[in-house]
């Protein structure tokens, strides 16, 4: 039993747990580097429930090589694999982006707190 | 037959982009054409790919793979009038921008932005994919960052990359989670397999979409970046997000909950008819009180997208799909995206941004008054114009299926968004300027682009035949 | 007081959402590839006539007829079954990347940023470095097929490197030019290929050169090419975000 | 017809750019389409036809000319013509005047189309391109007119809805549009769906009609529209109004009982009394606000809403005899608010202005307004020998031969009201010391003389021999099987007597030349000034500085209005629950869309968890 739990744990909630941590510094971050960084860390969490969804028991790497010649049903799955290099190049594009957007508010309004930058924004 | 492949709306106006940088170290001049040329193309590929679609949707497998395992893009005729209506606003807005707003920002960005943002867009409606929705959500979404910071309205974008980043982050989840129980990525094969899961899965995956959707198409809980960013765009980026943007996400939703939910999941589509209720009273409630023109159309389209969400849910609610709930909502969503692109074409040609500011602009200018009332009128529902009918469909097909709430809360809806608009058009054309400033010169180009636009609503207008066969027609087999 | 709030929150949302998705979701020991897309990527029989039972024909080293012939399933998957994707997915990087060099580029003329004086030891080895990473980046790009890497990984070692160079001297600068006109090619070679495709074989993105042998660095049809295109574009991409970066004042 | 109207939008067109030249050539051309339509009318009496115009997709619009719209279209007819007699000399100096014939066409098409409907589907689509028109109309107004368009068309659009909901029950229960369907199944049809549909559709109607309590519109509408069109506001727009109330609550049901020899329509009790009631209470409150009024429009526009009262009590009551009455009531009022409304606008034309107050001694400059006036003030109180007298009388008969003496009381307050509204203007405007300021104001110019003796002419004419005021009606109640009221030259006979107008003008006309000559030959009037005012040995520290506060023509009736001063003011409500409205948008606006992004992300969480815990409990 507590191994199943382990694996819930592992599988389920701790991804979904970085997530929502995440989400958690959205919810109460003012600075809008941290604000970045928590969807940063939102993007982790994503990435990582997806890579553990992929995972099949005791099983190889989705490559064909010497010592793996043909097929066995005990390859992990590709596709998650697969989805999350999707995800994380999207993630680092939306990042890249970001923290171009945060310099330019910096320098345009000398601050990156929402709490002054507030006024202007309305 | 390659001519024939729906791909290519997508396909070219990606080789169109890729070739802007290299063209622009050639002929700096030529490069702000380009985007006009993809937009060009498609609206032309489009109109050649509807004759030839029927009602039924058709799969294009990409990579020659089957459909259920690789990607593959949805057409029917419906899908096409979808494409050609977004295709052909967008091609007017960059028409716009060549116009009057080349010189905003960098030369480069603005046309790789525009015309990668209408192969995403095209992506969005076609896909049959939901993983490929999200890469081409992001997509958009991420050449939409680039049209809102246009004029350097940071702030703005900010919210919106903060905002459309949680969507996404959520709509992952909700994808995996999908792959992970169902096997498929497509969409049909996932609906397909969906039935034999437990409702409380399901509940969870359908609002992780619906909080994904509803940053891209303006729904409410995470649509605060809307007003500010139609506020601080430039006039093309407003019509980009306005018609293109906003049209092709609420297709995408519309698309998602057609063909992954379907029909049986009564309690999906009842909170999805509540947020839509409740965004359109929203939305109408706060465009009521604007003075800033864009703001105002930026919150009536809020309003516009949940009373679409809304139509579609309640068409889907009860177990069978009510076609002509379905049709008339499409209908209502094209007309939307004609009409918005000529309302904020014409706000962004006054070049004013408040009431009182562009007192009596329209005497002044009297065909840009003129091309304007017919979009605001069209948004109102005045006879003799596109958005009439569609908004008589809607109170036809609601009243039919004895939906009266649904029907009260859209016609209180109207009557104020009737309210605002026609103040609108009040001060445009009788009021008195509170500003000496003179009003931007307009070319003549300009005016054919608004002119396509009016002559086509009030075409539709007077013979709403023309589109609804378009879109009714092809009901009758499947919807999508 | 917000806090708490949004704490409870946090753990109503992590009870909803766990509690419900365990119900659907495969986890851990019960996961199993049966019936899932990715089985069929793995045993290579998309297009065969019942993908899920149809027995197995891989044969690392010698098969040369099946979808791809890729040996890594990984890189099968993002360039070839859902290439499309991957397609998608570099152009997001490139649109991320115009992006950044529009929001710098109203900062009118570009000065480099003033870094501290690098360190000794770093300005030294860099030069004898940089080679070596720009060779390791080139080799992950052109065995993505074979090998865990590809493109996307060769990419961004490469533009690794980049900024090592903007790190070991302040003197340099990368040809921002230059890098746009590659990514731009190389984004356009990718969808020429799968435009070629198109017009050869009647899909979009399909493969139209042999596939070789499985496990040979020349196998797997056009997915080495255009990872090789990926990685060229990806590297130009970061390296023009970093220069980018860099430039602003 | 659907040629017809299509000549109407091209006509608009080229009206707009004949008008850009110059004004009057635009204002005759609409006369001479609006004339050749009443001309087209009058030689069609007795014919009929239906036609369809398809828009495709099984959508039609239908419509048709017969006895039983005929006098509906005249109507329209004659109002435009009159009106644009009138404007090819006071559209001058207005600001929009291209556009205003322009838009001034289209509603003459939206009178084709809404009185010449013969499906719901047209007559909709006819009302709201009136809607909009007419507010760009308003909009031009003075001053107030933005707000004023502003109301009237969310007042309107609120009618619009209630009617396009009614008409899709009736659309989804018979399958069609047309009201032959309608005919066919509204006995089949539910009761709650029916009563639903007749309650919308009369709540539409009253609010087009600008009935008590929905009539607070008509005041600003009517009283700040350009002085060109509020005699088509009163004498045509509400009209609409009248006669959709008329369909619901004559024709349909009639149509539906086809017992030929019907003497009353619908019973005296339960619905049909508390919509009658409701007219009856509009005939006083107009009739009092209108008192009570310092503007002259606004004082018309007051007893437009007690008229209104008059046709829907007339119409809810439902005996052939108020039936007729009421319909000729229709025809009065388009006379009586033309006659008004086109005076004032000429007075405003020459002065300026339509407050009383400022006015006074008017009639030596403007005899032929003064007597436009008068005919038409004499006809709206109902004094005999007018056509004003006739539709009362018919009414007040119809009521007191029943036995529903409370209604009868109703009628009688808005005619002996109507004389105190009536008088007002009459002395503060024609009568009395003449300001300084208007000593040089001329008579009007020739084409608005015309158009409004046109209209004096026939009030007296129809008055005379209510023949022609009543034969369209009577044979209105003979096509939908009623029995009609009997008519003769000059006389209409009631179940208790018989009225002959001629007899009664003779009469009247009599006495009326024995006291010209006794004053003529009597009379010794003294002259003064206009600010030699007595203060009765009071000492008026104003006399010197502000001399016309004492002028008699103002605050006419201060007295009067205090003892209403106390009375419930529904519009008071109205604005109120505005405010409300209001703050409440404000409020919705900060907490949904003002917020921070943390706002937004709290918002979506709360969002998302409450959507979850629904379903999981």
């Amino acid at each position: 039993m507590g191994h199943e739990w382990l694996s819930l744990w592992s599988f389920l909630y701790g991804p979904l747990s970085i997530f929502l941590v995440g989400l958690y510094g959205l919810l109460t971050q003012k600075n809008l580097i941290k604000m970045a960084i928590s969807i940063n860390i939102m993007d982790y969490g994503v990435n990582l429930f997806i890579i553990s969804l992929g995972y099949v028991p005791s099983a190889e790497a989705p490559i064909y090589t010497d010592a793996v010649k043909t097929y066995l049903p005990v390859f992990a799955d590709p596709l998650p694999q697969a989805l999350v290099l999707t995800a994380i190049v999207i993630s680092v594009a939306v990042t890249a982006f970001i923290l171009a957007l945060t310099i330019k508010i910096h320098s345009q309004y000398g601050t990156t707190d929402l709490t002054k930058l507030g006024e202007m924004e309305l | 037959m390659i001519m024939q492949n729906p791909v290519l709306l997508i396909a070219v106006p990606l080789l169109l982009a890729f070739l802007i940088p290299v063209f622009s170290s050639f002929f700096k001049g030529a490069v702000r054409f380009i985007p006009v040329l993809a937009g060009g193309f498609n609206v032309i590929a489009a109109a050649l790919l509807i004759p030839q679609a029927s009602g039924d949707v058709a799969v294009t497998e990409i990579g020659g793979w089957a459909s259920a395992y690789g990607i593959s893009l949805l057409f029917s005729s419906q899908i096409g009038y979808m494409i050609l209506a977004v295709n052909l606003t967008a091609l007017l807005a960059i028409f716009y921008y060549i116009l009057n707003e080349r010189d905003l920002g960098s030369p480069l960005a603005y046309p790789i932005a525009f015309t990668l943002a209408l192969s995403g867009a095209n992506g969005m409606i076609m896909t049959g994919d939901l993983f490929n929705l999200f890469v081409f959500m992001e997509m958009t979404a991420i050449a939409g960052y680039i049209i809102a910071v246009h004029k350097k309205g940071y702030l703005g974008t900010f919210r919106f990359v903060v905002l459309s980043s949680v969507g996404s982050a959520f709509f992952l989840i909700a994808t995996a989670s999908l792959y992970n129980a169902t096997g498929f990525l497509n969409m049909a094969m996932a609906g397909k397999n969906l039935g034999a899961l437990s409702t409380p899965f399901i509940s969870v995956i359908s609002v992780l979409f619906i909080m994904a959707l509803s940053s891209e198409a303006e729904l409410l809980p995470l649509n605060g970046w809307v007003a500010p960013v139609y506020r601080e765009s430039s006039g093309a980026g407003s019509v980009f997000f306005a018609s293109v943007f906003s049209g092709a996400a609420l297709f995408a939703v519309i698309k998602v909950m057609l063909i992954v939910f379907g029909i049986n999941y009564a309690y999906v589509h009842q909170g999805l008819l509540v947020l839509g209720l409740v965004t359109l009273a929203a939305g109408e409630a706060a465009a009521f009180k604007q003075s800033n023109l864009k703001k105002m159309v930026a919150y009536s389209s809020i309003a516009q997208s949940g009373l679409i969400i809304a139509a579609v849910a309640a068409a889907m609610r009860s177990g069978v799909l009510h076609n002509g709930l379905f049709n008339a909502a499409l209908f209502q969503l094209i007309n939307n995206i004609l009409a918005k692109a000529l309302v904020l074409l014409g706000i962004a040609l006054l070049g004013q941004a408040t009431l009182k500011e562009i007192g009596g602009a329209g005497t002044r200018k009297k065909w840009l008054g003129v091309f304007i009332s017919a979009g605001v009128l069209s948004l109102i529902g005045m006879p003799g114009f596109a958005g009439f009918w569609s908004k008589l469909f809607l109170v036809r097909e609601l009243v039919g299926n004895r939906m009266f709430v649904f029907t009260l809360v859209f016609l209180l809806a109207a009557l104020f968004e009737a309210y605002y608009y026609l103040r609108f058009l009040q001060s445009l054309f009788l009021g008195k300027s509170t500003t000496a400033a003179s009003l931007p010169k307009t070319s003549w180009v300009t005016y054919i682009l608004l002119f396509v636009l009016a002559a086509l609503i009030i075409l539709i207008g007077f013979a709403p035949d023309v589109i609804i066969r378009a879109v009714s027609g092809l009901s009758l087999g499947g919807v999508l | 007081m917000k806090k708490v709030i949004a704490l409870l929150l946090f753990l109503g949302l992590l009870f909803f959402l766990g509690t419900g998705l365990e119900q659907g979701l495969k986890l851990g020991d019960r996961n199993t590839l049966a019936g899932k897309a990715g089985e069929a990527y793995l045993k290579r029989t998309v297009n065969s006539a019942d993908p899920s039972a149809s027995p197995s024909q891989v044969e690392y080293g010698s098969e040369t007829d099946i979808e791809e012939n890729a040996a890594n399933t990984l890189t099968a998957v993002v360039v070839g079954y859902r290439s499309f994707d991957t397609l998608g997915e570099v152009t997001v990087l490139f649109l991320a990347a115009t992006g950044v060099m529009a929001l710098f580029f109203a900062s009118g003329k570009k000065k480099r940023l003033a870094l501290a004086k690098p360190n000794f030891i770093l300005s030294v080895s860099s030069g004898f470095l940089l080679p070596l990473i720009i060779l390791f980046g080139a080799y992950v790009f052109t065995h993505g097929h074979l090998t865990p890497g590809g493109g996307f990984q060769g990419g961004t070692i490469i533009a690794a490197a980049v900024l090592l160079l903007y790190m070991a001297g302040n003197a340099y600068k990368a040809p921002a030019t230059g890098l746009k006109v590659l990514e731009g090619f190389s984004g356009a070679g990718y969808l020429l290929i799968g435009l070629a495709g198109l017009l050869l074989t009647g899909f979009f993105l399909n493969n139209f050169l042999p596939s070789g042998k499985m496990g040979a660095l020349f196998s797997a049809g056009v997915i080495p090419v255009v990872y090789i295109l990926i990685g060229l574009k990806v590297s130009a991409e970061l390296s023009g975000i970093v220069s980018d970066y860099m430039g602003e004042d | 017809m659907s040629t017809l109207i299509f000549i109407g939008l091209a006509a608009s067109l080229l009206i707009y750019a004949a008008a850009r030249l110059s004004r009057p050539l635009g204002a005759l051309l609409l006369m001479l389409l609006s004339g050749a339509g009443v001309a087209a009318l009058i030689l069609s009496w007795g014919k009929g036809f239906t036609e369809t115009l398809p828009l495709g997709n099984g959508l039609e619009l239908t419509f048709s000319l017969s006895t039983f719209n005929w006098p509906f279209l005249l109507l329209g007819a004659f109002v435009l013509f009159i009106v644009s007699l009138f404007a090819v000399n006071a559209l001058k100096e207005m600001e929009h005047g291209a556009s205003f014939l322009a838009l001034l066409t289209l509603i003459g098409v939206s009178v084709m189309g809404v009185f010449g409907a013969y499906d719901f589907l047209t007559l909709f689509i006819f009302f709201e391109l009136m809607t909009w028109t007419s507010f760009f109309l308003v909009s031009m107004g003075k001053t107030g007119a933005k707000k004023a368009a502003l109301i009237y068309a969310f007042m309107s659009m609120i009618a619009a809805y209630l009617m396009i909901s009614a008409i899709m029950m009736i659309a989804q229960y018979t399958g069609s549009f047309s009201y032959s369907d309608f005919m066919g199944m509204y006995e089949a049809m539910p009761s709650g769906i029916r009563t639903t549909v007749v309650i919308f559709f009369l709540a539409a109607a009253l609010i087009k009609g600008g009935i008590y309590p929905v009539h607070f519109w008509l005041r600003s509408a009517h009283g700040d529209a350009p002085h060109v069109f509020s005699p088509v506001l009163s004498g045509l727009l509400v009209k609409y109004g009248y006669y959709s109330a008329f369909l619901f609550l004559l024709f349909f049901p009639v149509m539906v009982a086809t017992k030929a020899g019907i003497t009353q329509v619908t019973s005296t009790d339960g619905p049909n009394f508390i919509l009658a009631f409701i007219g009856g209470l509009s005939i006083m409150a107009g009739t009092v606000a209108a008192i009570l009024q310092s503007d002259a429009k606004k004082l018309v526009a007051f007893s437009s809403v007690s008229h209104g009262g008059y046709v829907i009590l007339a119409l809810a009551y439902g005996t052939n005899m108020a039936v007729a009455g009421g319909l000729a009531h229709i025809w009065v009022h388009v006379l009586t608010a033309l006659g008004m409304f086109l005076s004032m606008g000429a007075v405003a034309y020459r002065t300026g202005t339509t407050d009383m107050d400022e006015m006074g001694g008017l009639i030596k400059n403007m005899p032929v307004t003064f007597t436009v006036y008068l005919i038409a003030i004499i006809s709206v109180a109902g004094i005999p020998p007018l056509a004003g007298f006739v539709s009362k009388w018919m009414i007040i008969q119809a009521l007191a031969a029943n036995g529903s003496y409370i209604l009868a009381f109703m009628a009688f307050f808005g005619s002996i009201g109507s004389f105190m509204y009536v008088f007002r203007p009459l002395a503060t405007i024609f009568l009395g010391q003449r300001p300084h300021k208007f000593k040089d104001v001329r008579e009007v110019p020739f084409f608005m003389q015309l158009a409004m003796l046109i209209v004096t002419l026939l009030t007296i004419l129809l008055g005379i021999m209510p023949y022609y005021l009543l034969k369209p009606f009577t044979r209105i109640q003979e096509f939908i099987g009623m029995v009609p009221v009997k008519i003769g030259f000059s006389t209409v006979y009631s179940a208790l007597t018989q009225l002959d107008m001629m007899l009664i003008f003779l009469v009247f006309g009599g006495g009326f030349l024995l006291a010209l000559v006794i004053f003529l030959l009597f009379s010794k009037p003294t002259k003064v000034e206009q600010h030699e005012v007595y203060t009765s040995g009071e000492i008026a520290p104003e006399i010197s500085t502000t001399p016309e506060i004492y002028h008699f023509s103002k605050g006419y009736y201060r007295s009067f209005g205090r003892l209403f001063s106390r009375w419930p003011s529904v519009e008071a409500w109205y604005h109120k629950g505005a405010a409300y409205i209001s703050q409440f948008f404000e409020i919705i606006e900060q907490s949904l869309f003002k917020q921070s992004i943390n706002g937004f992300i709290w918002l979506a969480v709360v969002v998302m968890a409450v959507l979850m815990a629904v379903r999981w409990f």
